[in-house]
Protein backbone atom coordinates (compact mmCIF):
# COMPACT_ATOMS: atom_id res chain seq x y z
CA UNK A 1 0.00 0.00 0.00
CA UNK A 2 1.36 3.44 -0.30
CA UNK A 3 2.27 5.59 2.30
CA UNK A 4 -0.52 8.24 3.13
CA UNK A 5 1.05 9.07 6.69
CA UNK A 6 1.32 13.19 5.55
CA UNK A 7 -2.32 14.06 6.24
CA UNK A 8 -4.46 15.70 3.44
CA UNK A 9 -6.15 18.86 5.17
CA UNK A 10 -9.07 20.60 4.00
CA UNK A 11 -10.42 23.79 5.35
CA UNK A 12 -13.87 24.85 5.17
CA UNK A 13 -15.85 27.57 5.82
CA UNK A 14 -18.07 25.92 8.81
CA UNK A 15 -21.11 26.00 6.85
CA UNK A 16 -23.78 23.38 6.16
CA UNK A 17 -23.56 23.68 1.88
CA UNK A 18 -19.89 22.82 2.82
CA UNK A 19 -20.44 19.31 4.82
CA UNK A 20 -21.17 17.59 0.76
CA UNK A 21 -17.10 18.77 -0.13
CA UNK A 22 -15.17 17.25 3.26
CA UNK A 23 -17.56 14.00 2.04
CA UNK A 24 -15.51 14.27 -0.80
CA UNK A 25 -12.33 14.54 -0.15
CA UNK A 26 -12.60 11.95 2.93
CA UNK A 27 -14.29 9.22 0.18
CA UNK A 28 -11.20 10.47 -2.49
CA UNK A 29 -9.02 9.34 0.20
CA UNK A 30 -10.29 6.61 1.16
CA UNK A 31 -10.55 5.51 -2.38
CA UNK A 32 -6.72 5.82 -2.70
CA UNK A 33 -6.28 3.27 0.40
CA UNK A 34 -8.33 0.69 -0.95
CA UNK A 35 -11.19 0.28 1.31
CA UNK A 36 -14.16 -0.69 -0.88
CA UNK A 37 -17.07 0.92 -1.54
CA UNK A 38 -19.06 -0.14 1.50
CA UNK A 39 -16.33 1.10 3.64
CA UNK A 40 -16.34 4.15 1.66
CA UNK A 41 -19.64 5.21 2.43
CA UNK A 42 -18.88 3.76 6.40
CA UNK A 43 -16.59 6.47 6.21
CA UNK A 44 -18.17 9.43 4.38
CA UNK A 45 -21.25 9.19 6.86
CA UNK A 46 -18.84 9.27 9.91
CA UNK A 47 -17.16 12.39 8.51
CA UNK A 48 -21.14 13.99 7.95
CA UNK A 49 -21.64 13.35 11.35
CA UNK A 50 -18.72 14.74 13.15
CA UNK A 51 -18.67 17.39 10.48
CA UNK A 52 -22.54 18.20 11.68
CA UNK A 53 -21.53 18.13 15.31
CA UNK A 54 -18.85 20.83 15.03
CA UNK A 55 -21.07 22.86 12.86
CA UNK A 56 -23.80 22.43 15.40
CA UNK A 57 -21.01 23.55 18.24
CA UNK A 58 -19.36 26.25 16.80
CA UNK A 59 -23.22 28.31 15.80
CA UNK A 60 -24.15 27.36 19.66
CA UNK A 61 -20.63 28.78 21.20
CA UNK A 62 -18.30 30.57 18.82
CA UNK A 63 -17.98 33.90 17.54
CA UNK A 64 -18.96 33.93 13.71
CA UNK A 65 -15.13 34.38 12.71
CA UNK A 66 -14.09 31.58 13.62
CA UNK A 67 -16.59 29.48 12.21
CA UNK A 68 -13.98 27.22 10.27
CA UNK A 69 -13.59 23.42 10.13
CA UNK A 70 -10.94 21.37 8.95
CA UNK A 71 -10.44 17.70 8.61
CA UNK A 72 -6.67 16.01 8.80
CA UNK A 73 -7.03 12.60 7.15
CA UNK A 74 -4.12 10.20 7.21
CA UNK A 75 -2.92 6.90 8.07
CA UNK A 76 -0.57 5.34 11.29
CA UNK A 77 0.07 1.64 11.72
CA UNK A 78 -2.84 -0.33 10.95
CA UNK A 79 -5.34 2.69 11.10
CA UNK A 80 -7.40 5.53 8.87
CA UNK A 81 -7.35 8.38 10.89
CA UNK A 82 -9.61 11.50 10.42
CA UNK A 83 -9.41 14.40 12.47
CA UNK A 84 -12.56 17.30 12.40
CA UNK A 85 -10.94 20.09 14.08
CA UNK A 86 -12.26 23.04 14.99
CA UNK A 87 -11.66 26.35 16.97
CA UNK A 88 -14.47 28.07 19.15
CA UNK A 89 -12.29 30.64 21.52
CA UNK A 90 -10.42 30.73 24.19
CA UNK A 91 -11.84 28.08 26.89
CA UNK A 92 -12.99 25.35 24.23
CA UNK A 93 -15.15 23.47 26.20
CA UNK A 94 -14.92 19.81 24.64
CA UNK A 95 -16.92 18.53 27.60
CA UNK A 96 -19.84 20.69 25.75
CA UNK A 97 -18.71 18.66 22.20
CA UNK A 98 -18.82 15.55 23.51
CA UNK A 99 -22.05 15.84 25.81
CA UNK A 100 -24.08 17.24 22.10
CA UNK A 101 -22.74 14.38 20.34
CA UNK A 102 -24.00 12.20 23.17
CA UNK A 103 -27.82 13.62 23.08
CA UNK A 104 -27.99 13.40 19.11
CA UNK A 105 -28.24 9.73 19.61
CA UNK A 106 -29.35 9.22 15.97
CA UNK A 107 -25.86 10.80 14.90
CA UNK A 108 -23.57 9.37 18.03
CA UNK A 109 -25.10 5.19 17.00
CA UNK A 110 -24.22 6.26 13.64
CA UNK A 111 -20.96 7.82 14.12
CA UNK A 112 -20.06 4.70 16.84
CA UNK A 113 -20.87 2.07 14.46
CA UNK A 114 -19.16 3.54 11.31
CA UNK A 115 -15.81 3.55 13.41
CA UNK A 116 -13.30 1.60 15.21
CA UNK A 117 -12.91 4.47 17.73
CA UNK A 118 -14.43 8.25 18.65
CA UNK A 119 -12.63 10.28 20.64
CA UNK A 120 -13.33 14.16 21.32
CA UNK A 121 -10.65 16.14 23.16
CA UNK A 122 -9.49 19.96 23.56
CA UNK A 123 -6.89 20.84 21.09
CA UNK A 124 -4.61 23.72 22.72
CA UNK A 125 -6.61 26.20 24.70
CA UNK A 126 -9.45 27.36 21.69
CA UNK A 127 -9.83 23.98 19.85
CA UNK A 128 -11.81 20.87 20.08
CA UNK A 129 -10.57 17.66 17.71
CA UNK A 130 -12.92 14.64 17.49
CA UNK A 131 -10.80 11.87 15.87
CA UNK A 132 -12.04 8.94 14.17
CA UNK A 133 -10.39 5.57 13.69
CA UNK A 134 -10.88 3.00 11.52
CA UNK A 135 -9.22 -0.26 10.89
CA UNK A 136 -7.30 -0.73 7.37
CA UNK A 137 -8.55 -3.93 5.75
CA UNK A 138 -5.80 -6.35 5.25
CA UNK A 139 -4.49 -6.56 2.15
CA UNK A 140 -5.70 -8.86 -0.39
CA UNK A 141 -3.32 -11.58 -1.40
CA UNK B 1 -24.47 17.55 -4.95
CA UNK B 2 -27.85 19.10 -3.86
CA UNK B 3 -31.63 17.27 -2.65
CA UNK B 4 -34.16 17.57 -5.21
CA UNK B 5 -37.63 17.31 -3.49
CA UNK B 6 -40.51 16.74 -5.64
CA UNK B 7 -44.32 16.11 -4.28
CA UNK B 8 -47.55 14.58 -5.60
CA UNK B 9 -50.45 13.01 -4.41
CA UNK B 10 -51.32 9.42 -5.98
CA UNK B 11 -55.13 7.97 -4.89
CA UNK B 12 -55.51 10.36 -2.20
CA UNK B 13 -52.21 9.49 -0.69
CA UNK B 14 -49.35 12.45 -0.17
CA UNK B 15 -45.94 11.09 -1.62
CA UNK B 16 -42.46 12.64 -1.45
CA UNK B 17 -39.96 12.06 -3.55
CA UNK B 18 -35.74 12.67 -3.06
CA UNK B 19 -33.45 12.52 -5.51
CA UNK B 20 -29.80 13.08 -4.08
CA UNK B 21 -28.19 13.94 -0.65
CA UNK B 22 -29.80 14.44 2.68
CA UNK B 23 -27.76 16.04 4.78
CA UNK B 24 -27.58 18.95 7.47
CA UNK B 25 -27.63 21.68 4.47
CA UNK B 26 -30.72 20.05 3.12
CA UNK B 27 -32.63 18.42 5.93
CA UNK B 28 -34.56 21.63 6.88
CA UNK B 29 -35.56 21.89 2.86
CA UNK B 30 -37.18 18.41 3.34
CA UNK B 31 -38.40 19.68 7.18
CA UNK B 32 -40.36 22.57 5.63
CA UNK B 33 -41.95 20.39 2.90
CA UNK B 34 -43.01 17.80 5.25
CA UNK B 35 -44.59 20.23 7.20
CA UNK B 36 -46.57 21.96 4.32
CA UNK B 37 -47.98 18.64 3.28
CA UNK B 38 -49.02 17.86 6.83
CA UNK B 39 -50.68 21.45 7.25
CA UNK B 40 -52.49 20.55 4.08
CA UNK B 41 -54.71 17.79 5.63
CA UNK B 42 -52.52 14.89 4.87
CA UNK B 43 -51.23 12.40 7.79
CA UNK B 44 -50.57 9.53 5.40
CA UNK B 45 -47.58 10.23 4.08
CA UNK B 46 -45.16 7.99 2.11
CA UNK B 47 -41.58 9.55 1.42
CA UNK B 48 -39.78 7.40 -1.77
CA UNK B 49 -35.46 7.68 -0.68
CA UNK B 50 -35.11 5.11 -3.60
CA UNK B 51 -32.66 7.94 -5.74
CA UNK B 52 -31.23 9.36 -2.42
CA UNK B 53 -27.60 8.62 -2.77
CA UNK B 54 -26.77 9.69 0.80
CA UNK B 55 -28.62 10.46 4.44
CA UNK B 56 -27.35 11.31 7.33
CA UNK B 57 -28.80 11.29 10.89
CA UNK B 58 -29.81 14.98 9.77
CA UNK B 59 -32.41 13.14 7.50
CA UNK B 60 -33.46 10.75 9.79
CA UNK B 61 -34.10 13.21 12.79
CA UNK B 62 -36.82 15.12 10.35
CA UNK B 63 -38.29 11.98 9.51
CA UNK B 64 -38.46 11.30 13.28
CA UNK B 65 -39.92 14.63 13.62
CA UNK B 66 -42.67 14.11 10.70
CA UNK B 67 -43.18 10.81 12.57
CA UNK B 68 -44.38 12.93 15.67
CA UNK B 69 -46.14 15.60 13.57
CA UNK B 70 -48.66 13.23 11.71
CA UNK B 71 -49.02 11.07 14.50
CA UNK B 72 -50.97 13.91 16.54
CA UNK B 73 -53.74 12.65 13.60
CA UNK B 74 -53.36 9.26 13.87
CA UNK B 75 -51.70 9.18 10.49
CA UNK B 76 -47.71 7.46 9.47
CA UNK B 77 -44.92 7.46 7.69
CA UNK B 78 -43.97 5.19 5.11
CA UNK B 79 -40.61 4.72 3.52
CA UNK B 80 -40.08 2.77 0.00
CA UNK B 81 -36.32 2.08 0.21
CA UNK B 82 -34.29 -1.01 -1.04
CA UNK B 83 -30.61 0.81 -1.45
CA UNK B 84 -28.15 -1.12 1.17
CA UNK B 85 -26.31 1.96 2.13
CA UNK B 86 -29.60 3.56 2.97
CA UNK B 87 -31.49 0.69 4.36
CA UNK B 88 -28.18 0.25 6.91
CA UNK B 89 -28.69 3.74 8.97
CA UNK B 90 -32.02 2.74 9.73
CA UNK B 91 -31.51 -0.80 10.85
CA UNK B 92 -28.16 1.00 13.15
CA UNK B 93 -30.09 3.57 14.63
CA UNK B 94 -33.24 0.92 15.35
CA UNK B 95 -35.90 3.05 13.04
CA UNK B 96 -36.54 -0.21 10.95
CA UNK B 97 -39.11 -0.63 14.06
CA UNK B 98 -40.56 2.76 14.09
CA UNK B 99 -41.06 3.29 9.88
CA UNK B 100 -42.22 0.84 7.67
CA UNK B 101 -40.17 0.22 4.79
CA UNK B 102 -41.29 -0.57 1.28
CA UNK B 103 -39.50 -1.63 -1.94
CA UNK B 104 -41.96 0.03 -4.54
CA UNK B 105 -44.82 3.23 -4.00
CA UNK B 106 -47.59 0.74 -5.06
CA UNK B 107 -46.77 -1.95 -2.05
CA UNK B 108 -46.92 1.29 0.28
CA UNK B 109 -49.88 2.22 -1.37
CA UNK B 110 -51.54 -0.77 -1.04
CA UNK B 111 -50.57 -0.95 2.59
CA UNK B 112 -51.79 2.16 3.64
CA UNK B 113 -55.56 1.43 1.64
CA UNK B 114 -55.71 -1.98 3.05
CA UNK B 115 -55.68 -0.83 6.27
CA UNK C 1 -25.55 33.69 -5.18
CA UNK C 2 -24.22 32.63 -1.78
CA UNK C 3 -21.20 33.88 -0.33
CA UNK C 4 -17.64 31.95 -0.79
CA UNK C 5 -15.34 34.94 0.07
CA UNK C 6 -13.89 32.77 2.96
CA UNK C 7 -11.63 30.29 1.56
CA UNK C 8 -11.81 26.70 0.96
CA UNK C 9 -8.33 25.26 1.49
CA UNK C 10 -7.08 21.63 0.79
CA UNK C 11 -3.14 21.17 1.76
CA UNK C 12 -2.42 17.41 0.51
CA UNK C 13 1.21 16.00 -0.11
CA UNK C 14 2.68 17.09 -3.34
CA UNK C 15 2.98 14.00 -5.24
CA UNK C 16 0.93 13.25 -8.37
CA UNK C 17 -1.67 10.67 -6.89
CA UNK C 18 -3.01 13.40 -5.11
CA UNK C 19 -3.89 16.12 -7.59
CA UNK C 20 -6.89 13.81 -8.73
CA UNK C 21 -8.34 14.82 -5.38
CA UNK C 22 -7.58 18.48 -5.52
CA UNK C 23 -9.65 18.38 -8.76
CA UNK C 24 -12.33 16.84 -7.09
CA UNK C 25 -12.58 19.76 -4.50
CA UNK C 26 -12.59 22.27 -6.96
CA UNK C 27 -15.19 21.07 -9.13
CA UNK C 28 -17.38 20.93 -6.28
CA UNK C 29 -16.30 24.57 -5.52
CA UNK C 30 -17.70 25.04 -8.76
CA UNK C 31 -20.54 23.56 -8.51
CA UNK C 32 -21.99 25.80 -5.53
CA UNK C 33 -21.02 28.33 -7.72
CA UNK C 34 -23.42 27.82 -10.40
CA UNK C 35 -21.07 27.19 -13.29
CA UNK C 36 -22.46 25.17 -15.89
CA UNK C 37 -20.75 21.72 -16.55
CA UNK C 38 -18.48 22.64 -19.11
CA UNK C 39 -17.04 25.28 -17.01
CA UNK C 40 -16.19 22.72 -14.53
CA UNK C 41 -14.53 20.68 -16.44
CA UNK C 42 -12.18 23.71 -17.61
CA UNK C 43 -11.58 25.08 -13.81
CA UNK C 44 -10.98 20.76 -12.96
CA UNK C 45 -7.79 21.15 -16.31
CA UNK C 46 -6.69 24.63 -14.88
CA UNK C 47 -5.91 23.60 -11.32
CA UNK C 48 -4.69 19.95 -12.55
CA UNK C 49 -1.93 21.90 -14.88
CA UNK C 50 -1.40 24.38 -12.29
CA UNK C 51 -1.22 21.36 -9.48
CA UNK C 52 1.29 19.43 -11.76
CA UNK C 53 3.43 22.53 -11.81
CA UNK C 54 4.16 22.59 -8.80
CA UNK C 55 4.66 19.10 -8.16
CA UNK C 56 7.68 19.27 -10.78
CA UNK C 57 9.13 22.51 -9.24
CA UNK C 58 9.23 21.15 -5.61
CA UNK C 59 10.63 17.82 -7.04
CA UNK C 60 13.00 19.49 -8.89
CA UNK C 61 13.90 22.62 -6.02
CA UNK C 62 13.16 21.49 -2.74
CA UNK C 63 13.74 19.54 0.12
CA UNK C 64 11.26 16.34 0.38
CA UNK C 65 10.23 17.84 3.66
CA UNK C 66 8.45 20.62 1.87
CA UNK C 67 6.87 18.71 -0.64
CA UNK C 68 3.10 20.07 0.57
CA UNK C 69 0.73 22.01 -1.93
CA UNK C 70 -2.05 23.99 -0.62
CA UNK C 71 -5.28 24.89 -3.01
CA UNK C 72 -7.06 28.02 -1.64
CA UNK C 73 -10.90 28.43 -3.60
CA UNK C 74 -13.04 31.72 -2.47
CA UNK C 75 -14.63 34.58 -4.76
CA UNK C 76 -13.93 38.25 -4.80
CA UNK C 77 -16.52 40.82 -6.09
CA UNK C 78 -17.47 39.15 -9.60
CA UNK C 79 -14.51 36.42 -9.86
CA UNK C 80 -13.39 33.01 -8.66
CA UNK C 81 -9.94 32.91 -7.40
CA UNK C 82 -8.05 29.55 -7.07
CA UNK C 83 -4.47 29.99 -5.17
CA UNK C 84 -2.11 27.05 -6.08
CA UNK C 85 0.18 27.62 -3.44
CA UNK C 86 3.72 25.60 -2.23
CA UNK C 87 6.92 26.15 -0.15
CA UNK C 88 10.33 25.57 -2.35
CA UNK C 89 12.51 26.81 0.94
CA UNK C 90 14.13 30.42 1.62
CA UNK C 91 14.58 32.19 -1.87
CA UNK C 92 12.04 30.83 -3.54
CA UNK C 93 12.26 31.26 -7.09
CA UNK C 94 9.16 32.56 -9.36
CA UNK C 95 11.52 33.35 -12.17
CA UNK C 96 11.72 29.09 -12.19
CA UNK C 97 8.21 28.44 -11.57
CA UNK C 98 6.98 30.76 -14.50
CA UNK C 99 9.98 30.03 -17.13
CA UNK C 100 8.98 25.87 -16.09
CA UNK C 101 5.48 26.37 -16.73
CA UNK C 102 5.90 28.73 -20.10
CA UNK C 103 8.37 25.83 -21.16
CA UNK C 104 5.69 22.99 -20.75
CA UNK C 105 3.73 24.42 -23.81
CA UNK C 106 0.41 22.20 -24.00
CA UNK C 107 0.39 22.83 -20.54
CA UNK C 108 0.70 26.45 -21.03
CA UNK C 109 -1.74 26.71 -23.70
CA UNK C 110 -4.29 24.72 -21.61
CA UNK C 111 -4.21 27.28 -18.73
CA UNK C 112 -4.19 30.15 -20.40
CA UNK C 113 -7.44 29.29 -22.78
CA UNK C 114 -9.27 28.01 -19.16
CA UNK C 115 -8.64 30.68 -16.79
CA UNK C 116 -9.20 34.28 -16.99
CA UNK C 117 -6.01 35.19 -15.92
CA UNK C 118 -2.91 33.35 -14.59
CA UNK C 119 -0.20 35.08 -12.22
CA UNK C 120 2.45 33.73 -10.67
CA UNK C 121 4.18 34.95 -7.78
CA UNK C 122 6.68 35.01 -4.90
CA UNK C 123 4.76 34.26 -1.26
CA UNK C 124 6.66 35.63 1.42
CA UNK C 125 10.38 34.45 0.96
CA UNK C 126 9.82 30.87 0.69
CA UNK C 127 7.00 29.78 -1.25
CA UNK C 128 5.61 30.66 -4.50
CA UNK C 129 1.89 31.04 -5.21
CA UNK C 130 0.04 30.36 -8.92
CA UNK C 131 -3.25 32.48 -8.70
CA UNK C 132 -5.69 31.45 -11.56
CA UNK C 133 -8.74 33.61 -11.79
CA UNK C 134 -12.14 32.93 -13.66
CA UNK C 135 -15.16 35.49 -14.16
CA UNK C 136 -18.12 33.88 -12.46
CA UNK C 137 -20.75 33.81 -15.37
CA UNK C 138 -23.46 36.05 -15.07
CA UNK C 139 -26.60 35.05 -12.66
CA UNK C 140 -29.21 33.18 -14.98
CA UNK C 141 -32.74 35.74 -14.88
CA UNK D 1 -10.24 7.09 -10.50
CA UNK D 2 -7.20 5.62 -11.58
CA UNK D 3 -6.41 4.40 -15.85
CA UNK D 4 -7.14 1.35 -17.12
CA UNK D 5 -4.83 0.72 -19.87
CA UNK D 6 -6.23 -2.68 -21.86
CA UNK D 7 -4.04 -3.28 -25.21
CA UNK D 8 -4.79 -5.83 -27.76
CA UNK D 9 -4.30 -6.63 -31.41
CA UNK D 10 -7.41 -6.05 -34.37
CA UNK D 11 -6.30 -7.31 -37.70
CA UNK D 12 -2.60 -6.51 -37.11
CA UNK D 13 -3.00 -2.94 -36.26
CA UNK D 14 -2.06 -2.25 -32.03
CA UNK D 15 -5.15 -1.06 -30.07
CA UNK D 16 -4.91 0.53 -26.73
CA UNK D 17 -8.09 1.35 -24.32
CA UNK D 18 -8.02 3.83 -21.78
CA UNK D 19 -10.71 4.00 -19.28
CA UNK D 20 -10.31 6.81 -16.41
CA UNK D 21 -8.22 9.74 -15.97
CA UNK D 22 -5.31 10.75 -17.65
CA UNK D 23 -3.04 13.46 -15.60
CA UNK D 24 0.64 13.50 -13.83
CA UNK D 25 -0.30 10.45 -11.69
CA UNK D 26 -1.29 8.17 -14.77
CA UNK D 27 0.33 9.33 -17.61
CA UNK D 28 4.04 7.74 -16.99
CA UNK D 29 1.73 4.44 -16.98
CA UNK D 30 0.61 5.17 -20.34
CA UNK D 31 4.24 5.97 -21.36
CA UNK D 32 5.63 2.67 -20.44
CA UNK D 33 2.89 0.94 -22.32
CA UNK D 34 3.24 2.75 -25.63
CA UNK D 35 6.95 1.76 -25.50
CA UNK D 36 6.24 -1.81 -25.02
CA UNK D 37 3.98 -1.86 -27.99
CA UNK D 38 6.59 -0.22 -29.71
CA UNK D 39 9.46 -2.43 -28.98
CA UNK D 40 7.40 -5.22 -30.26
CA UNK D 41 7.15 -3.35 -33.27
CA UNK D 42 4.31 -2.25 -33.64
CA UNK D 43 4.27 1.13 -35.72
CA UNK D 44 0.71 1.99 -36.16
CA UNK D 45 -1.41 2.52 -33.01
CA UNK D 46 -4.96 3.39 -32.43
CA UNK D 47 -5.54 4.96 -28.86
CA UNK D 48 -9.18 4.52 -28.37
CA UNK D 49 -10.12 7.39 -25.62
CA UNK D 50 -14.09 7.09 -25.42
CA UNK D 51 -13.72 5.91 -22.19
CA UNK D 52 -11.39 8.50 -20.60
CA UNK D 53 -13.01 11.16 -18.36
CA UNK D 54 -10.40 13.25 -17.72
CA UNK D 55 -7.35 14.17 -19.59
CA UNK D 56 -4.64 17.38 -19.20
CA UNK D 57 -1.38 18.13 -20.65
CA UNK D 58 0.39 15.43 -19.03
CA UNK D 59 -1.68 12.69 -21.29
CA UNK D 60 -0.84 15.02 -24.09
CA UNK D 61 2.71 15.13 -23.88
CA UNK D 62 2.81 10.99 -23.61
CA UNK D 63 0.92 11.09 -27.03
CA UNK D 64 3.58 13.66 -28.60
CA UNK D 65 6.45 11.52 -27.33
CA UNK D 66 4.63 8.51 -28.64
CA UNK D 67 3.95 9.92 -32.04
CA UNK D 68 7.92 10.83 -32.00
CA UNK D 69 8.55 7.23 -31.53
CA UNK D 70 6.69 5.58 -34.31
CA UNK D 71 7.24 8.09 -37.00
CA UNK D 72 10.95 7.46 -36.54
CA UNK D 73 9.93 4.33 -37.78
CA UNK D 74 7.15 5.50 -40.31
CA UNK D 75 4.65 4.72 -38.25
CA UNK D 76 1.46 6.79 -37.18
CA UNK D 77 -0.93 7.21 -34.14
CA UNK D 78 -4.57 7.34 -34.85
CA UNK D 79 -7.15 8.57 -31.68
CA UNK D 80 -10.99 7.94 -31.20
CA UNK D 81 -12.26 10.13 -29.29
CA UNK D 82 -16.17 11.87 -29.76
CA UNK D 83 -16.41 13.52 -25.88
CA UNK D 84 -16.25 17.59 -26.42
CA UNK D 85 -14.15 18.09 -23.04
CA UNK D 86 -11.65 15.69 -24.53
CA UNK D 87 -11.98 17.09 -27.95
CA UNK D 88 -11.25 20.69 -26.47
CA UNK D 89 -7.81 20.12 -25.22
CA UNK D 90 -5.91 18.46 -28.74
CA UNK D 91 -7.82 21.98 -30.43
CA UNK D 92 -6.77 24.28 -28.22
CA UNK D 93 -2.81 22.66 -27.92
CA UNK D 94 -3.33 22.29 -32.30
CA UNK D 95 -2.60 18.54 -31.78
CA UNK D 96 -5.65 18.38 -34.07
CA UNK D 97 -3.86 18.78 -36.58
CA UNK D 98 -1.24 15.91 -35.46
CA UNK D 99 -3.14 13.67 -34.71
CA UNK D 100 -5.70 12.20 -36.89
CA UNK D 101 -9.27 11.45 -34.55
CA UNK D 102 -12.39 9.05 -35.75
CA UNK D 103 -15.12 8.54 -33.88
CA UNK D 104 -15.02 4.92 -33.89
CA UNK D 105 -12.01 1.96 -33.75
CA UNK D 106 -13.47 0.73 -37.26
CA UNK D 107 -12.76 3.65 -38.95
CA UNK D 108 -9.22 4.30 -37.26
CA UNK D 109 -8.39 0.93 -38.82
CA UNK D 110 -9.87 1.14 -41.62
CA UNK D 111 -8.16 4.46 -42.61
CA UNK D 112 -5.03 2.32 -41.60
CA UNK D 113 -5.33 -0.24 -44.06
CA UNK D 114 -6.28 2.45 -47.02
CA UNK D 115 -3.45 3.69 -46.07
N1 LIG E 1 -29.43 15.12 13.73
C1 LIG E 1 -30.23 14.58 14.67
N2 LIG E 1 -29.77 13.55 15.37
C2 LIG E 1 -30.53 12.97 16.30
N3 LIG E 1 -31.79 13.34 16.57
C3 LIG E 1 -32.30 14.36 15.89
C4 LIG E 1 -31.54 15.04 14.91
N4 LIG E 1 -32.30 16.02 14.40
C5 LIG E 1 -33.45 15.95 15.05
N5 LIG E 1 -33.46 14.95 15.93
C6 LIG E 1 -34.56 14.51 16.78
O1 LIG E 1 -35.62 14.22 15.91
C7 LIG E 1 -36.81 14.79 16.41
C8 LIG E 1 -37.37 15.79 15.44
O2 LIG E 1 -36.61 16.96 15.50
P1 LIG E 1 -36.89 18.20 14.58
O3 LIG E 1 -36.44 17.87 13.19
O4 LIG E 1 -36.27 19.37 15.21
O5 LIG E 1 -38.47 18.29 14.50
P2 LIG E 1 -39.53 19.14 15.33
O6 LIG E 1 -39.01 20.54 15.42
O7 LIG E 1 -40.72 18.99 14.47
O8 LIG E 1 -39.66 18.46 16.65
C9 LIG E 1 -36.49 15.42 17.72
O9 LIG E 1 -36.85 14.51 18.74
C10 LIG E 1 -34.98 15.61 17.72
O10 LIG E 1 -34.41 15.41 18.98
N1 LIG F 1 3.15 17.91 -19.59
C1 LIG F 1 3.75 18.27 -20.75
N2 LIG F 1 3.48 19.47 -21.27
C2 LIG F 1 4.03 19.82 -22.43
N3 LIG F 1 4.85 19.06 -23.17
C3 LIG F 1 5.15 17.87 -22.67
C4 LIG F 1 4.63 17.41 -21.44
N4 LIG F 1 5.11 16.17 -21.21
C5 LIG F 1 5.88 15.89 -22.25
N5 LIG F 1 5.91 16.90 -23.14
C6 LIG F 1 6.59 16.94 -24.41
O1 LIG F 1 6.15 15.82 -25.12
C7 LIG F 1 7.27 15.18 -25.70
C8 LIG F 1 7.39 13.78 -25.21
O2 LIG F 1 7.88 13.82 -23.90
P1 LIG F 1 8.09 12.52 -23.04
O3 LIG F 1 6.74 12.04 -22.57
O4 LIG F 1 9.05 12.84 -21.99
O5 LIG F 1 8.61 11.42 -24.08
P2 LIG F 1 10.07 10.95 -24.48
O6 LIG F 1 10.84 10.73 -23.22
O7 LIG F 1 9.79 9.68 -25.20
O8 LIG F 1 10.65 12.00 -25.39
C9 LIG F 1 8.49 16.02 -25.40
O9 LIG F 1 8.75 16.82 -26.52
C10 LIG F 1 8.08 16.85 -24.21
O10 LIG F 1 8.66 18.15 -24.26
Amino acid sequence: MAHFDQPTLITIPAKPEYVSVVRLVVAAFADLLDYDGDAVEDIKLAVSEACTNAILHLHKQAPPEKHLLTMSAYTKDEHMLIDIIYFVGEGADAEFASRQLHERDLGMSILLSMMDRVEIARANSDGIVIRLTKNIPAQHP
Amino acid sequence: MDLKIESKEVEGVGVIVLEGEVDVYTAPKLKSRLIDIVDEGKFNIIIDLQKVEFMDSSGLGVLVGGLKRVKSHQGSILLVCTQENILKIFRITGLVKVFPIFSSEEEAIKSIQGS
